[in-house]
């Protein structure tokens, strides 16, 4: 059953200047929107949540994106309205923010391995793009002239799109035949232009980069930094942190690593970690202890590349990702990667599906060889799960990339792999006519591009 | 049957652990690890678990260490009372913990909500296309240089901002523009607002971009935006706005002042005042479909020829298109837009103009009642203000502030002897202690 | 799809004995439920839910159930931690609990011309057992030896059940030829034994009892006393006050008159209002203005019938019931019974069923004539709307007592008429195979009584 | 377009009110209401529509003046710590605003969660069959009552209780009792329990129900219950435990003394203190299955052959048998029950066996610490304690409560040298605050 738009629900006309404070040469002659009542409203959105998917429905076991449990406790600490205040409010009549502010900086430097983080980057790519920024600033400051950045080919998209941003021209690394980086396409790659090597460890196909010592010791050579795409943090939590393995530079992502809740795009979170002699440029204002006196305060770092946020980031985000770090403490932390790891393990195991590199840890992208990987998705909807990342990454055929992170028990997983063996071996036809069971049948998304119809206003006449 | 991980969130009992081990023929956890030696980590991290009870007594007593003042706060973020309805649905799990709607046949809800969304930013803008959201106003503004870059045939590579700017959206503009390859000039200001003749004196074939906002970062209104329009347009420089997704319920359209792009910020509505996080508009013309960056919902139709909504235009985004995507943005604020819409919803096009209009009523009787006190001028410039205007003190500023704070109400102080004062429906009801104080103290 | 028992999803056995501070005799064995991890425990309940109607979900025009919408806010005001206190606290330090007692006391008392207000009973039902008891405690106290209580055909059951609960002989008065109470067969019923009249009014076909002045002249003559039953409370807001048409005790309904959500089945809560006469058999305690000094104080009326809960009642319910009477005052409870009355006689009108009683007010009784009525309810729910309360009052055939309270609107009721007009026009064998758009076919409610398994425990071995 | 409404709650357009009343043919709401003039209503009752902000400052100003106390208190009503995630889902509107299941097939959700409900009460009591809430432990105690009348073949009307009982739940008892004409006896106790020596001389024909509970109003456990389910048994008494579901998850099986019936409070799970608010255990064994008062959900199939829930035994109760029901009950506390199912799920065995084992440590701690105080003696009766324990004080009791309460802590004072004292995870921390305030008042 089809929910109506707010708009064929009733829209009222405004006339603004009626009784407008402004001169009519300031305002808008009329404004129409929707007017529902509040029952109309609540209705509205109740019935629209009950035609989506989340975490809190079923296994979302999307490579990469590290869909997990979202603590409900999270929401009541973060809702606290001694934490809305605003940000231009003095160090001094904010102390209590300041100190959760500091707080999650220390804790977040302990669990990468970091001397200084920042947390104003209000998303992963966000985080990339400062890290990139503090990256080039380091440079420009020691007089190196570096042009480009170094990116396997089978890194998240944002990389490439972030260093493109920063002004960089990006050198792509091939993949070498295990999956891993290639050190010679390495040593081929970087140079006196590099500035920096981005890398996520494990990588996109959940393969641990065995020879980072020597990435590292390559990387660095060559003059340039390393960076840590934090994407697959979840697998290395108390297990390896980046700054041990050589990265200079790393971003986290709250709502992967930390359960943060995803919000269905976001709001996240990209706080940026670096090593001390990067700390100097990260974005201003940071908060430490305070030299004199107690409490805490703002300061600017000394060579600041500035800001890459209005004010000072996702905070009701960040909040949530403290609680729930102290929630887990160093036990829970690293028995979050563990049981991530085995489940993605155990899940490999279970799915009639090839699975071409290994050892993983907590991600595999199974390949659907000569199905298509797109279809046997769909097909998945119709058996109660949402289904893993198709397609990508590109060096595995028909990559069906799957991360069932550790909040699913063997039961789940049993559920999902009977899922995804079902529709793998399901007809043809089964699988074009997929999905069947869902709220809505297979969506033409060609056709949504070809003729972009972008709002209520577009369908006027249908 | 008894569960002793370190994470409350597995559900593993110690024999389903034992047992999915066995299937993948591994002795134990640790086996499955492939992290060499030198790079491996104890785990030793020094957190302490704690329950959920005290860290809900743990961040209470944080939280309570910020003074208890009433803000009269502004400059680009913004409080209104949000509807408690807002809260309730939004925070229905099937909203929240969604992902992004990669599969769209079981993402419906969501998408249809951010295809209202974008439909109110296109009646508010006037403009055709609305993104489904970006960070905050500072990185739209950023985003939408970057735009400029790529869509301008201008020779030059300026950006031009208003000479009085929120500090930090500068900065972060200053590092979209950097890698662009752009510099950012300023232009003066007259009164608080643009100074449209010295602005016509510097446009030139060097500037890729004009910017102008109204309501100012002082609160000011803009009075002549279809000149600044029309001075964009001569010069071949996109005309970007930027304004606040109320002040545009009943300014007048972007669109009939020639804006090719608005910027802005929309989480003053759906959010509280919460430490600046926001929830930035990017609207633009038709023109600039395939350059706009961030997430679309467009409308189509699934097999079964009902109506159905689906992420579009997907070749624009960094996942498919990587470094020659329009923007690295991934993860938005989609929670937020949705927060945005469904109060837009719960106001109605009655409650929005009502609550607009109430901004620009209660700055201006605001400023009347502090221009009645010795030792202060207000308002200072002699503009149609909203929400907010500048005081002048004969006191230094700062010190009138600070003590302003002992009273238990934040003001910003923005120059020597200028402090900025923002009235909302929040603190409205407070204005006779804010006055009270003034007199305490000046 | 269905979602497995708790107990289906896993179980665990604790040894009680095993650490215990009790000496063995005293404690069990042994303990066995559920253990799900709180993602488990999330996603379970969340699928419960989402396979069940609401109010949020769409129209529940379940005749004199009165299903408005719940004000959301409301429920942020009940969560205020400072109202959670415990009810043994003093008076003085509960001056908080104490004034909202109070206050709504009062507002409850205006609302139906009451002169005493208790809010102790906490569901409708205990406030009509709260009632009658205060009817008999002020008949005994009299002497009057008075054994039944006069009570319509067409009265809500609870009515029965209430007077027998309290002892009383129920005498059943037929329904007149118009459907309201027939004054001489009313005559006949009461005298020297008639403790009381227990009375709807608009009664259970939404019918106003236009000679309820001449009811209660009969009823008070006989020595006897009139008890307003609130159920339909909601279609005399602002319009008429049981205390002005003769009304001696009342009981309110906060989740239907108030909005205060009925919880799939409670809490509720029942104040009882009464005339002065009867405010000292009231229970204990009550709440007033201080005698001495400001604030308020609690007190034992002088002849109180003891206590009807142990303690005040669903305090969390009388919160919501307070706020929603101040966001409506005196103009949004008159409306909000207009609007209930327009609803209900604007969707009678639009609908092909016969309504053979009138002129009614907020809630009418259709006759599915020679249809089941409710094998049309169970069609109706493949329309995606909740049908009304079925078979109900007997003294319409095949009735649909239906009331669409006042939040919903024309698109609405036209929604709803097209769905009982449907389902009403529909095939015998629709009727008999509906529903088969629902989380469950039709389900065999026989069979369940026939062979009760009230437990897991119950199912083992199935 | 406009609506102005006096309900913020109705979605009526002027043009829709309009447009039904044309279509009903009349020319107002007003002629459409049948109430004579002389008992018709103006609408004056004085009372000022209020915004839901305001209402919400209102309600937050009344209610913050009760004072900010740490309450040892008990005797009925008890504070744990409830896990955020019991409000979430509870919380859901599919459960919060939906009704009694008259449609199972449309109310499959929250009939399973009642189902379940049951079996975990069927699991703590060891009984056959629980129903699915009744409002409290007192009114569940008076509807054993009636039950034991209907059932009991004895010749007599009286119930025996125990001579220490919450004033509150005798109070209510004897209620149900006179409409039943039976009246309330009590046995005497020994050392806050029952005396069951002197029980055993009062047993006889003349009682229909013998009722005792563990833990008792002062904290003790009993340590004969099954020699006072053997009395009951001999005389052909009802015999009805009183308990609590925290306790229940330790304590000897009510089936296992003997219990016909088992009352009690489950509203210690789910529900924070709530002035009272509670959620009543009703249980019993199979052979009273169509005399229990209340809601019963059970288990069927649908037309598919699925299983399947229903509300179910609907012929014992007061819509369909009237005056004949087993119970005047109607709206219970389904959504109470649903809170303690959801916190007993997230505790689990284990938790719940935690929980119930800290209160008894817990009391036993501070008893141990209060007892090494001049002035006072605890804990006075020498038994296992559950939560909460008698103090004697030597000062008189009510004038130190009051000083405690000065002092910022709440106890119960009983008698006039006796004082009451709880103890759970919600106040053990602030034990040492207690022993203190005591040492300071004593």
């Amino acid at each position: 059953v089809r929910e109506p738009l707010l708009s064929e629900k009733g829209q009222a006309t405004v006339d603004v200047r009626e009784g407008s404070p402004l001169p009519d040469d300031l305002t808008r002659e009329e404004l129409t929107l929707p007017n529902p009542s509040e029952p109309e409203t609540a209705r509205h959105y109740t019935r629209l949540s009950q035609m989506n998917w989340a975490i809190d429905a079923g296994p979302y076991p999307l490579g990469s994106c590290t869909m997990k449990y979202n603590p409900k406790f999270t929401e009541d600490v973060a809702a606290d309205p001694n934490a809305a205040v605003h940000p231009d409010r003095s160090a001094r009549s904010a102390q209590g923010n300041l100190e959760l502010q500091y707080r999650l900086q220390e804790a977040l430097a302990d669990i990468g391995g970091m001397d200084a983080v920042t947390l104003q980057p209000p998303a992963g790519a966000a985080g990339e793009l400062t890290g990139i920024l503090v990256t080039k600033a380091y440079h420009e400051h020691h007089g190196n002239d570096r042009s480009e950045v170094v990116i396997p080919a089978s890194a998240h998209g944002t990389n490439f799109a972030t260093a493109a941003t920063a002004g960089y021209e990006v050198v792509e690394l091939p993949s070498g035949e295990d999956g891993r980086v290639d050190l010679e396409a390495l040593e081929a790659a970087v140079g006196d232009d590099t500035a920096a090597l981005m890398l996520t460890n494990p990588n996109t196909v959940g393969l641990f980069e065995r020879d980072i010592t020597e990435i590292a010791e390559i990387v660095h050579d060559a003059g340039g930094l390393l960076y840590y795409d934090g994407a697959n943090l979840n697998a290395l939590l108390g297990r390896g942190r980046p700054g041990d393995m050589g990265f200079d530079v790393m971003h986290y992502n709250v709502h992967k690593t930390f359960a943060t809740p995803h919000g269905g795009g976001g709001p996240g979170a990209g706080p940026v970690g670096v090593v001390d002699e990067l700390a100097p440029f990260l974005p201003t204002p940071r908060v430490r202890e305070a030299e004199t006196g107690s409490g805490y305060e703002r300061f600017e770092p000394d060579r600041t590349i500035g800001r890459v946020h209005g004010f000072a980031g996702n905070w009701l985000v960040l909040i949530k990702a403290y609680a729930y770090v102290a929630r887990l403490g160093d036990e829970g932390l690293a028995d979050a990667a563990a049981k991530a790891v085995l489940n993605a393990n155990y899940l490999a195991e279970r799915i009639d599906l090839d699975v071409p590199f290994g050892p993983f840890h907590h991600e595999f992208a199974a390949t659907a060889g000569d199905r298509d990987a797109a279809d046997v998705a769909k097909r998945m909807l119709d058996f109660g799960v949402h289904p893993p990342t198709t397609k990508w990454p590109e060096m595995v055929p028909e990559a069906m990339l799957t991360e069932p992170t550790e909040i699913e028990g063997q039961s789940s997983l049993d559920d999902l792999a009977e899922a995804f063996n079902l529709a793998y071996a399901d007809t043809d036809e089964a699988l074009d006519a997929a999905p069947n069971r869902t709220a809505a049948a297979r969506i033409d998304q060609v056709g949504a591009a070809r003729d972009p119809r972008l709002s209520w206003q577009a369908l006027d006449g249908e | 049957m008894s569960r002793a991980n370190g994470t409350p969130y597995a559900p593993h009992t110690d024999e389903e652990t034992a047992a999915m081990l066995a299937a993948i023929g591994v002795e134990d956890e640790e086996a499955l690890f492939d992290i060499p030696d030198p790079v491996a980590f104890d785990g030793d991290f020094g957190i302490e678990p704690r329950t959920e009870r005290e860290i809900r007594d743990e961040c209470a007593r944080i939280f309570a260490r910020n003074d208890d003042l009433t803000e009269f706060l502004g400059r680009g973020h913004y409080g209104h009372y949000v509807p408690s309805v807002v809260d309730h649905l939004a925070d229905r799990a099937e909203f929240l913990t969604s992902y992004t709607q990669y599969q769209p046949e079981v993402s419906q809800g969501f998408l249809q909500a951010l295809f209202e969304y974008q439909s109110m930013l296109v009646e508010l803008t006037g403009l055709d296309v609305a993104n489904c959201s970006m960070y905050d106003a500072a990185t739209a503004l950023g985003e939408a240089a970057t735009l400029a870059d790529r869509v301008r045939s201008t020779s030059g590579d300026v950006v031009l901002v208003p000479e009085q700017l929120r500090e930090g959206k500068r900065a972060v503009l200053e590092n979209y523009c950097d890698g662009a390859d752009m510099t950012v000039e300023t232009y003066p200001m007259a009164d608080g607002t643009a100074d449209v003749d010295a602005l016509a004196d510097r446009a030139g074939d060097d500037v890729v971009m004009l910017y102008a906002e109204s309501p100012t970062v002082r609160g000011c209104l803009e009075e002549r935006l279809a000149a600044i329009g029309d001075l964009a347009d001569e010069t071949g420089a996109l005309f970007a706005l930027g304004s606040d997704v109320v002040a545009l319920s009943v300014l007048e359209s972007p669109a009939s002042v020639g804006a090719d792009v608005v910027v802005g910020e929309a989480g003053s509505l759906g959010l509280p005042t919460s430490y600046g996080m926001g929830l930035g508009i990017f609207a633009c013309r038709d023109d600039f479909l395939r350059q706009v960056p961030g997430r679309l919902v467009g409308a189509s139709e699934d097999a079964n020829g009902d109506r159905a909504y689906t992420l579009t235009l997907q070749t624009r985004e960094q996942h498919i298109r990587k470094e020659r995507a329009t923007s690295n943005i991934c993860t938005n604020q989609a929670w937020v837009a949705l927060r945005a819409a469904i109060h837009a919803a719960t106001l109605g096009p009655d409650g929005l103009v009502d609550l607009a209009n109430d901004c620009v009523r209660d700055a201006e009787a605001l400023a009347a009642r502090i221009e009645g006190l010795s030792g202060a001028t207000a308002p200072v410039h002699d503009r149609h203000h909203f929400r907010e205007f500048v005081v002048h003190v004969d006191q230094p500023a700062p010190a009138v502030a600070e003590d302003l704070e002992a009273e238990g109400f934040a003001v910003h102080a923005i120059d020597d002897h200028l402090l900025q004062v923002c009235v909302t429906d929040l603190n409205a009801e407070r204005t006779d202690g804010l006055v009270a104080a003034f007199e305490e103290v000046l």
